[in-house]
C-alpha cells in the first residue's frame, strides 16, 4: 500500500482574502476566545473560496489565525472532508473503517477501481469521478458506505454502486439517500 | 507528601510526582515513550499502562497518573504485561525494521521495549503502511517518518521549548506521519535535541549519521565549556576520538538541552588552530625547551614587572595554579583578570541556553578575585601595561594581545592556551593547553555551580591539561603550586578560597554543586562586583 | 704380478669401482627412505619434481636434494672447534667408504690380457674382486668401523653446543656397548669359518643355500639333527650382528644421538650444506657397508645360491638366454603398468598442454626398449655368442655375482628403513639395559655353542 | 620421571623378537598395499583439487544487488560480532538509494580472520558469505591480505557455486578432475595395480 499522498506541492499560487473574506473572518473570530479556535470554520471558507486546500492556502490561513502552518496542515490532513487536492465533479469516498471494512468495503472499493479504471487518490481523465477511501463516516449501521460529496450511499453491493455511478455518468441528479435505510433502522430499534 | 503503593512497595513522593518518576525512584522502570520529564504528558503511547489497584479505577497510564494519597498501582501483573506487549505489537506494525542502518539501534526504545516484552511472533498480513523516508527537514536533522511511533516529544518540544512548532503530525490512524510543512524548515539551535528526545529512529542527526554504531561508544560525563551556561553533557567517545556529545539531565542547569553549537565542540579537538606543539618565538619545538625559556624568562625579569593574566576560558583548577604560581613562585608579580575572550562567530544568544559570555568559567574566577582583592581587573592590566610597568605577561587563556593591541608591544607575553588567536603569533613562548573534554577539571557556570569535566580522550599533540603545565613550571621556578592531579589541586582550591570551601571532586558528583555564597567579609573587598549579573 | 703397476691401476680400478658401488646406492636409499616410509604410512611421498615432465616417482626429488645441499651456504658458526668441526664429517664419510675396501663383490676376474708387452708382465692376470685382501679382514672392519664414532664425537664436541656434545657422547657410549656384542658374535662366526678373511668366508658360502653363514656353515649334504645347533648358532649370531649394525649406524630404534625430540638434531645441529650432507651419506654409507658386511657373513656374500662361479662361467649361455627371454614378459608387463598408469585421472585434471603428459609415453617406450633390449640379450644367448668366447663367461660371473650382493644390500638396506618406520626409539636406559644384560650375555653363550658346533661338525664329518 | 607400569608379559614378549617381527609384519603390509594401490587419501593439489563441500567457508564474499551495488548496508553486525575484530567498516550515506546507508570501505584482514562464520550468521542482509570455496588466500603483502569491498565484490562475481552445481547436474560437460557424486575427493586413483 502506498503511503498517503502528499498533496502536490504547485498549489493556487500566491492567494489572498478580498475584503469581503476579511470582514467574514472578523466575523467569525468574534465566535471564539481565541485566533486559532476558528481554524476549521475559515478551512471551510478557503476551500469553498479556492475549491480545494492546497499549501498555498494553508499558509494564508495560518497567517490569519496565527499559529504554525505545520499546524494547519495537521488539521487539515485530519478532516477528510477537507480536500488537500483538486477532485473531480464527484467526490467518492469509501469507508474502509472496521463495519464496513468486515462488511465487505475491499470489494466495494476494487468494484469502484475496475469501474472507472483509476486508483484510490485519482481522478478519471474526463474529470468526473474522484475515489478516496476514509476511515469512519459514522454509518456503521449501514454497512458497506460511501459518501459521494456530500451525500452516504449504504448497504452498497457492486449492482448499486453500478446504478449510482451509471446514473451520475449520465448526468442525472445524485439519488437521495434510500428513506429505507431509515425505515429499516426504525423496525430494528422497535423490534 | 503523598505516599503511593507501587507493587506493594510504599514511596513517598512530592505531589504532583507522576508514576514513571515515583516508579523509577524505588528502581522499577515503567516503559514509555511518550513521556519525557521535561515536556508535558501527551499519554498518547500507552506503554506505561499499569493496573491501578487502589485509588482510581482500570488500568490507566503511569506518566499521566499523578501521586496522590491512597494510590496504589501494580506493574508486575501479567495483565500489564499483556498490555505492553500488544502496545508493542500496534508501535510495530509499521514499523520499517531497518535496524541494521538505523542510528538509533543500540540505544532505540522500540528494540529495547521489545526484548522485554515483544509478540516475537509476528501476525501481519497485510502489506505494511509505507511513509516518506529520508527527509531532509533541518541543518542537523534526517526525518525517517516510518519509524516514527508518533510520540510526539518533538512536536511538544517545537511547542513547548523553543516555542517554532514546525514539526507536526499529519493525516489518521495508521497513517500517521510526523512531518514539516513543506518548505519550512526547522531553524532554531537546538535541532539536537529532537534528535535525542525521540525514543526510536525516526529522527536522527546529521552530524551523527552512520558515524559510529552507538554500542562502541563510551560515555564520559562532562560538560560544555562554549559559553557560560555551562550544559551537562555527556561525550561520546571511541578510541581517543570522539564522536558526539549528548546533553546530560541536570535540572539546576540544562533540564535535558542543549544547544547545537555546543555539540560541536568536540571539532575544536583536531581544528587548524589547535595548538599541538610548544612554540618559542613562533617557532614550534618541544614542551621542555620551551618551559626551560619560559623559565629563564621568568626568572630574568626585573622585580615587579612580572604580570600574570588569569583566565576566564581556562578551569578552577588551571586558574587557581596561576594564582598560587603568582603569589609563591613569582613573588611580587601583579596578578588581573579580564573577560571576553571569544572563541568563535556564535552571535546567537537567547533566554534559554545560548549565553552571550562565551567564557566557561567567568564566575569561577571572580570567585577568586572576590577572595583575593589584590587581582586588577582588565583596565588594571591595560593601564600597567600602557604605563610601560609591565615588562613580562603569563597569560593563561586568553587573547590579552589581540585586545590589547600595539599597546603591549615590548612585552614578553608566555602564553598557555589550546587555540590560536592574536595573541599566540606573537607571544614568546607558548606551551599548548588541553581541552576541557581531554582533561579533569571543574568549572563554574555563569549561576555559580561548580561542574567537572573528565578526561574522555588523551590530550591531542604535546598539549597537558593548563594546571599541570603550570605545576611543572612552579616547579622550575622553585616552587610549585602543587597540582599534581586535578582533584589535589581542587582540593586545595577549596581549602584555600571561601567561595569553593567544603567541595571534592566526589562531592560535586555529576550534577555539580553551588558556590559558596561569600562571607560577609568578602562582600566589603569587592562589593562592586558581587552582584555582577553575567551578561546576557 | 711383478709389475706393480699394473696392478696399482687396477687397485685404483677397484677403488673406483667400490666407491661408485656405495655411493650409487646412497641416493637410492635417500629415495626410498621417503618413499617406503610414505607407503607405510598410507602416504604418496615425494612426487612432484621433475625433469622435462619426467617425475620417475620421486627420484628427481633427491636430485634436486643433492644440488640444494651443495648450493645452500655454508655456515661455519663463530663458537665451533674448527679444526675438528672440519674434521667431523670427513672421517664419518672416509670411515664409511673404507671398510667396504674389504668386502668381495666376485669371486675372481680371470683378465687373458697381455701385458707382457707393455711393462714386461705375464699373461692372463687374474684379478679377484675385493679392494684389500687383508688376512684379518673382517677385524679390519671392526677396527676402522670403530673409527666411525669419532666423526659423531668431534662433531658433537666440536660444535660447542650442549645438544651437538650429548648427542656425541650418546653416539660414544652405544657404540662401545654394542661393538662388544658385535665382535662377540663375530668371533664366533670366526670359529665357524675358521678365517677372518672375507673372501673366505664368501668361498665358503658357495653352492647350496644351507651354507650360508646363517645356517651354521654346514657345508655338507647330509643333514642330521645335530645341526640345529649350528642353525641357533648362526642365526643367534645373525640377531647379534645385525642388532649391532643397527646401534653403530645409529639407525632408528638406536638413533639416540640425533634424537630430535630431546636434542634437536644431535651431533650435527651445526652443520649446513654440504658439511652436513656428508653426515647424512656417512649414515646411508654405513647402512650399505653393514648390510653388505652382514650380507658377506651371514648370507653367502656375492654368491647366487645353488649357482657358484664355475656354474656361471659353465652354463653361461644358458643363464643369458633365461634372464633375456624372462626380462621380455617382465618389462613388457611394466610398459602396459605404466600404459595403465596414463589413465588415472591426475592425467586428465592436468592441462591439456601440460609436460607432465608425455610422463607415462616416456615409460612405455622406455619399457619398450628395455623389452627388446632383453629379447636380444636373449637372442645372444640362444646363439651361444658369449659361451665360446673368452671374456663373455667372466664378466656374466662378474655382473651376476655383483648384482647379488647389490640385491642383497639392497634387501638389507631396505629392511633397515622398514624398521625405522615401525619400531619406536629406545629410551637411553633401554637402550643400555639392551646393550649389556641382553646382548652381552648372549653374545658370549653363542661362542660357547659355536665351540660345541665346531667339535659337533667335525664329529658329523668324521661320521 | 619414569612410573614403572607392572604388565604381566610372557616369554615371548619379552623376548620381544615376536613382536618386533608383528610389527614389522603390519607395517609391510601397508607399504605392499600402497605399492599396488595408489588409493591413499592424498589430493595432488595444485593439479587435481577437492570440490569444497557446500558449507565450506572460504574466503569471503560480499554480494550484490542486481545494480551491482554491494548488498551490505554497513550495519557492523558482522564487526561486532567477529572475534578476531579483523572487519573494519566505514559507513557512508548514498543519496540515490532507498536503501541509504552503504559501506564506503569494507575490510577483512585475512591475516586475522579465523573462519568461523560469524560475519555469515549475523548479516541480516546476506550481505556476506562465505561460499566461495577459495582456500588459498596468500599474497606477499601483509597490505594484499587485507580484502576490500572491491576485491570481495568482484571474487567471485557469483559464478562458483552457480557452476559446480551446474556441473554437477550435468557431469558431462564437467571439467576433467570434477567429480559430482563425490563431495570430498576427486582424486581418487581408480587404477588398481601398479
Amino acid at each position: 500500500m502506498a503511503h498517503f499522498p502528499t498533496p502536490p506541492l504547485d498549489g493556487h499560487g500566491p492567494v489572498d482574502w478580498s475584503p469581503e473574506d476579511q470582514a467574514e473572518i472578523a466575523e467569525l473570530m468574534t465566535h471564539y476566545p481565541t485566533k486559532r479556535s476558528a481554524l476549521l470554520p475559515i478551512l471551510w471558507m478557503a476551500q469553498r473560496k479556492w475549491g480545494w486546500l492546497s499549501f498555498d492556502v494553508m499558509r494564508l490561513v495560518a497567517t490569519t489565525v496565527d499559529l504554525p502552518p505545520s499546524e494547519v496542515y495537521s488539521v487539515a490532513t485530519f478532516y477528510t472532508m477537507l480536500k488537500k487536492q483538486p477532485t473531480g465533479k464527484y467526490l467518492i469516498q469509501v469507508c474502509h473503517t472496521l463495519s464496513c471494512k468486515l462488511a465487505g468495503a475491499e470489494q466495494i472499493v476494487d468494484h469502484i477501481k475496475k469501474k472507472l479504471g483509476i486508483s484510490e487518490g485519482e481522478t478519471t481523465p474526463d474529470g468526473m469521478f474522484t475515489l478516496m477511501r476514509v476511515e469512519c463516516l459514522a454509518s456503521c449501521g449501514s454497512a458497506p458506505m460511501m459518501q459521494i460529496d456530500d451525500d452516504f450511499h449504504e448497504q452498497l453491493t457492486p449492482d448499486s454502486i453500478d446504478a449510482i455511478l451509471d446514473g451520475l455518468a449520465q448526468g442525472q441528479p445524485l439519488p437521495s439517500p434510500r428513506p429505507e435505510v431509515d425505515q429499516w433502522t426504525f423496525r430494528s430499534l422497535e423490534s | 507528601m503523598p505516599t503511593v503503593k507501587i507493587n506493594g512497595i510504599e514511596v513517598e513522593v512530592p505531589a504532583g510526582t507522576n508514576m514513571i518518576e515515583a516508579a523509577a525512584k524505588i528502581g522499577i522502570e515503567i516503559p514509555h515513550y511518550c513521556y519525557h520529564p521535561h515536556l508535558t504528558v501527551a499519554g498518547n503511547c500507552r506503554m506505561c499502562l499499569c493496573d491501578v489497584e487502589a485509588g482510581g479505577r482500570g488500568p490507566d497510564i503511569a506518566c499521566n497518573m499523578q501521586a496522590r494519597d491512597g494510590l496504589a498501582i501494580r506493574t508486575d501483573t501479567p495483565r500489564v504485561k499483556q498490555m505492553r506487549k500488544s502496545v508493542m505489537e500496534f508501535l510495530l506494525k509499521n514499523h520499517p525494521l531497518d535496524c541494521p542502518i538505523c542510528d538509533q539501534s543500540g540505544e532505540c526504545r522500540l528494540q529495547d521495549y521489545y526484548m522485554d516484552y515483544g509478540q516475537y511472533e509476528s501476525r501481519l498480513a497485510d502489506p505494511k503502511v509505507t511513509k516518506h523516508k529520508r527527509q531532509d527537514i533541518g541543518d542537523h536533522l534526517v526525518l525517517d517518518a516510518e519509524r516514527c511511533v508518533a510520540c510526539s516529544r518533538c512536536v511538544r518540544f517545537g511547542d513547548q521549548i523553543t516555542g517554532t512548532g514546525e514539526l507536526r503530525l499529519f493525516n489518521r490512524t495508521d497513517h500517521t506521519e510526523i512531518g514539516i510543512f513543506p518548505g519550512v524548515r526547522i531553524d532554531h539551535d537546538y535541532q539536537g535535541n529532537l534528535a535525542d528526545i525521540c525514543p526510536v529512529g525516526a529522527i536522527t542527526s546529521k552530524d551523527f549519521r552512520f558515524q559510529k554504531r552507538v554500542w562502541y561508544l563510551t560515555d564520559t560525563d562532562s560538560i560544555c565549556t562554549a559559553c557560560a551556561t555551562g550544559c551537562d553533557i555527556k561525550v561520546c567517545h571511541e578510541r581517543n576520538q570522539v564522536f558526539r556529545i549528548k546533553p546530560r539531565r541536570n535540572d539546576a542547569v540544562n533540564q535535558s538541552w542543549m544547544c547545537d553549537h555546543g555539540r560541536m565542540i568536540w571539532q575544536d579537538l583536531t581544528s587548524l588552530g589547535r595548538l599541538l606543539q610548544a612554540r618559542v618565538e613562533g617557532q614550534v619545538g618541544n614542551t621542555d625547551a620551551a618551559m626551560q625559556t619560559a623559565v629563564e624568562t621568568l626568572q630574568g625579569a626585573e622585580p615587579g614587572t612580572v604580570g600574570v593574566v588569569l583566565g576566564t576560558q581556562a578551569s578552577n583548577e588551571a586558574n587557581w595554579a596561576l594564582w598560587r604560581l603568582a603569589k609563591d613562585a613569582l613573588k611580587g608579580a601583579s596578578v588581573f583578570w579580564c573577560q571576553g575572550n571569544d572563541p568563535g562567530a556564535w552571535d546567537r544568544v537567547d533566554d534559554l541556553l545560548i549565553d552571550a559570555d562565551k567564557n566557561p568559567n567567568t564566575e569561577g574566577v571572580r570567585a577568586l578575585t572576590r577572595h583575593d582583592a589584590s587581582i586588577g581587573d582588565g583596565a588594571d592590566l591595560a593601564h600597567a601595561v600602557r604605563e610601560g610597568n609591565l615588562k613580562t605577561l603569563l597569560v593563561l587563556q586568553d587573547d590579552v594581545l589581540g585586545r590589547l593591541g600595539d599597546a603591549a608591544d615590548g612585552v614578553a607575553v608566555l602564553y598557555i592556551g589550546t587555540h590560536r588567536n592574536g595573541t599566540v603569533d606573537k607571544a614568546a613562548v607558548v606551551l599548548p593547553a588541553a581541552h576541557t573534554v581531554e582533561q579533569d577539571a571543574t568549572y563554574t557556570n555563569r549561576r555559580g555551580q561548580v561542574q567537572r569535566v573528565r578526561r574522555a580522550v588523551h590530550p591531542a599533540g604535546d598539549s597537558r591539561p593548563a594546571w599541570q603545565l603550570l605545576d611543572r613550571l612552579g616547579a622550575s621556578l622553585g616552587k610549585a603550586p602543587g597540582a599534581s592531579t586535578a582533584a589535589i589541586a581542587f582540593k586545595k582550591l577549596s581549602a584555600q578560597v571561601p567561595a569553593f570551601a567544603d567541595m571534592t571532586y566526589r562531592a560535586l558528583g555529576t550534577q555539580g554543586l553551588p558556590l559558596v555564597a561569600p562571607q560577609p567579609e568578602a562582600q566589603t573587598d569587592q562589593a562592586s562586583q558581587e552582584h555582577h549579573e553575567p551578561a546576557k | 704380478m711383478e709389475n706393480h703397476w699394473a696392478e696399482l691401476i687396477v687397485v685404483l680400478i677397484k677403488c673406483v669401482f667400490s666407491l661408485a658401488f656405495v655411493m650409487q646406492i646412497v641416493p637410492i636409499l635417500i629415495w626410498a627412505e621417503r618413499k617406503v616410509s610414505a607407503y607405510i604410512q598410507d602416504r604418496r611421498g615425494p612426487n612432484r619434481a621433475h625433469i622435462m615432465g619426467i617425475r620417475a616417482a620421486g627420484l628427481v626429488h633427491t636430485l634436486v636434494d643433492v644440488v640444494k645441499l651443495v648450493v645452500k651456504e655454508d655456515i661455519i658458526p663463530d663458537h665451533v672447534e674448527k679444526g675438528f668441526w672440519f674434521a667431523a664429517p670427513v672421517i664419518a664419510m672416509s670411515v664409511a667408504l673404507t671398510t667396504f675396501t674389504v668386502v668381495p663383490w666376485g669371486d675372481s676376474l680371470l683378465l687373458p690380457i697381455s701385458v707382457t708387452s707393455l711393462w714386461g708382465g705375464t699373461a692372463a692376470m687374474e684379478i679377484p674382486l675385493q679392494v684389500a685382501q687383508i688376512n684379518g679382514g673382517m677385524l679390519f672392519i671392526l677396527a676402522i668401523g670403530s673409527l666411525g664414532v669419532y666423526g659423531v664425537m668431534l662433531a658433537g664436541w666440536a660444535s660447542n653446543n650442549k645438544f651437538s656434545l650429548l648427542g656425541g657422547l650418546r653416539a660414544s657410549a652405544q657404540m662401545i656397548s654394542y661393538e662388544l656384542a658385535m665382535g662377540l658374535s663375530v668371533a664366533a662366526m670366526f670359529m665357524l669359518y675358521g678365517t677372518a678373511r672375507l673372501d673366505q668366508i664368501a668361498a665358503q658360502q658357495a653352492g647350496p643355500i644351507w651354507n650360508w653363514g646363517i645356517f651354521g656353515v654346514l657345508n655338507s649334504p647330509s643333514f642330521d639333527p645335530l645341526v640345529l645347533i649350528g642353525w641357533v648358532v648362526g642365526g643367534l649370531a645373525f640377531l647379534l650382528f645385525w642388532t649391532s649394525v643397527f646401534a653403530e649406524t645409529n639407525r632408528m630404534p638406536f638413533d639416540l644421538p640425533e634424537g630430535e625430540a630431546e636434542l634437536v638434531a644431535g651431533y650435527h645441529i651445526e652443520y649446513s650444506s654440504l658439511r652436513f650432507a656428508l653426515f647424512f651419506m656417512a649414515e646411508y654409507a654405513h647402512m650399505i657397508v653393514g648390510s653388505a658386511v652382514t650380507a658377506t657373513l651371514f648370507f653367502g656374500g656375492y654368491n647366487i645360491p645353488f649357482l657358484d662361479g664355475a656354474a656361471i662361467r659353465a652354463h653361461s649361455d644358458l643363464i643369458l638366454m633365461v634372464l633375456g627371454f624372462g626380462g621380455v614378459p617382465v618389462s613388457l608387463a611394466f610398459a602396459f603398468i605404466a600404459w595403465r598408469r596414463s589413465k588415472r585421472p591426475f592425467y586428465r585434471a592436468l592441462a591439456k598442454n601440460d609436460i607432465r603428459h608425455r610422463e607415462p609415453r616416456f615409460f612405455i617406450s622406455m619399457w619398450t626398449m628395455s623389452a627388446l633390449s632383453a629379447l636380444g640379450l636373449g637372442v645372444v644367448g640362444a646363439l651361444g655368442l658369449v659361451g665360446g668366447t673368452v671374456l663373455g663367461p667372466e664378466l656374466l660371473a662378474f655382473a651376476l655375482q655383483t648384482g647379488s650382493l647389490f640385491i642383497k644390500v639392497l634387501f638389507g638396506t631396505f629392511f633397515m628403513i622398514w624398521v625405522r618406520w615401525t619400531l619406536p626409539r629406545f629410551r637411553y636406559d633401554q637402550l643400555m639395559d639392551l646393550g649389556w644384560r641382553a646382548m652381552l650375555p648372549t653374545a658370549i653363550g653363542t661362542i660357547m655353542l659355536a665351540g660345541v658346533w665346531v667339535i659337533v661338525r667335525e664329529a658329523v664329518h668324521a661320521v | 620421571m619414569t612410573l614403572p607400569v607392572q604388565r604381566p608379559r610372557s616369554f615371548l614378549e619379552r623376548l620381544f623378537i615376536p613382536e618386533i617381527l608383528r610389527g614389522l609384519y603390519i607395517t609391510l603390509q601397508h607399504g605392499l598395499h600402497n605399492l599396488f594401490h595408489q588409493d591413499q587419501p592424498t589430493v595432488e593439489y595444485p593439479d587435481m583439487r577437492r570440490v569444497m563441500p557446500d558449507r565450506y567457508k572460504g574466503a569471503h564474499r560480499l554480494t550484490t544487488r542486481p545494480d551491482g551495488k554491494v548488498k551490505c548496508v554497513a550495519c557492523m553486525c558482522c564487526a561486532q560480532v567477529c572475534p578476531a575484530r579483523c572487519i573494519t567498516i566505514e559507513a557512508g550515506e548514498d543519496a540515490d538509494e532507498p536503501i541509504e546507508k552503504y559501506p564506503v570501505q569494507f575490510q577483512i584482514d585475512m591475516l586475522r580472520c579465523i573462519y568461523c562464520g560469524y560475519c555469515v550468521e549475523a548479516c541480516p542482509k546476506d550481505a556476506i558469505r562465505m561460499d566461495t570455496g577459495i582456500y588459498e588466500i596468500n599474497s606477499f603483502t601483509r597490505q594484499d591480505m587485507i580484502h576490500d569491498k572491491a576485491y570481495m565484490t568482484d571474487l567471485m562475481d557469483g559464478k562458483k557455486p552457480l557452476a559446480e552445481k551446474f556441473y554437477r547436474d550435468q557431469p558431462d560437460q564437467a571439467p576433467a578432475g570434477f567429480d559430482g557424486t563425490q563431495d570430498r575427493v576427486v582424486s581418487v586413483d581408480d587404477s588398481r595395480g601398479l
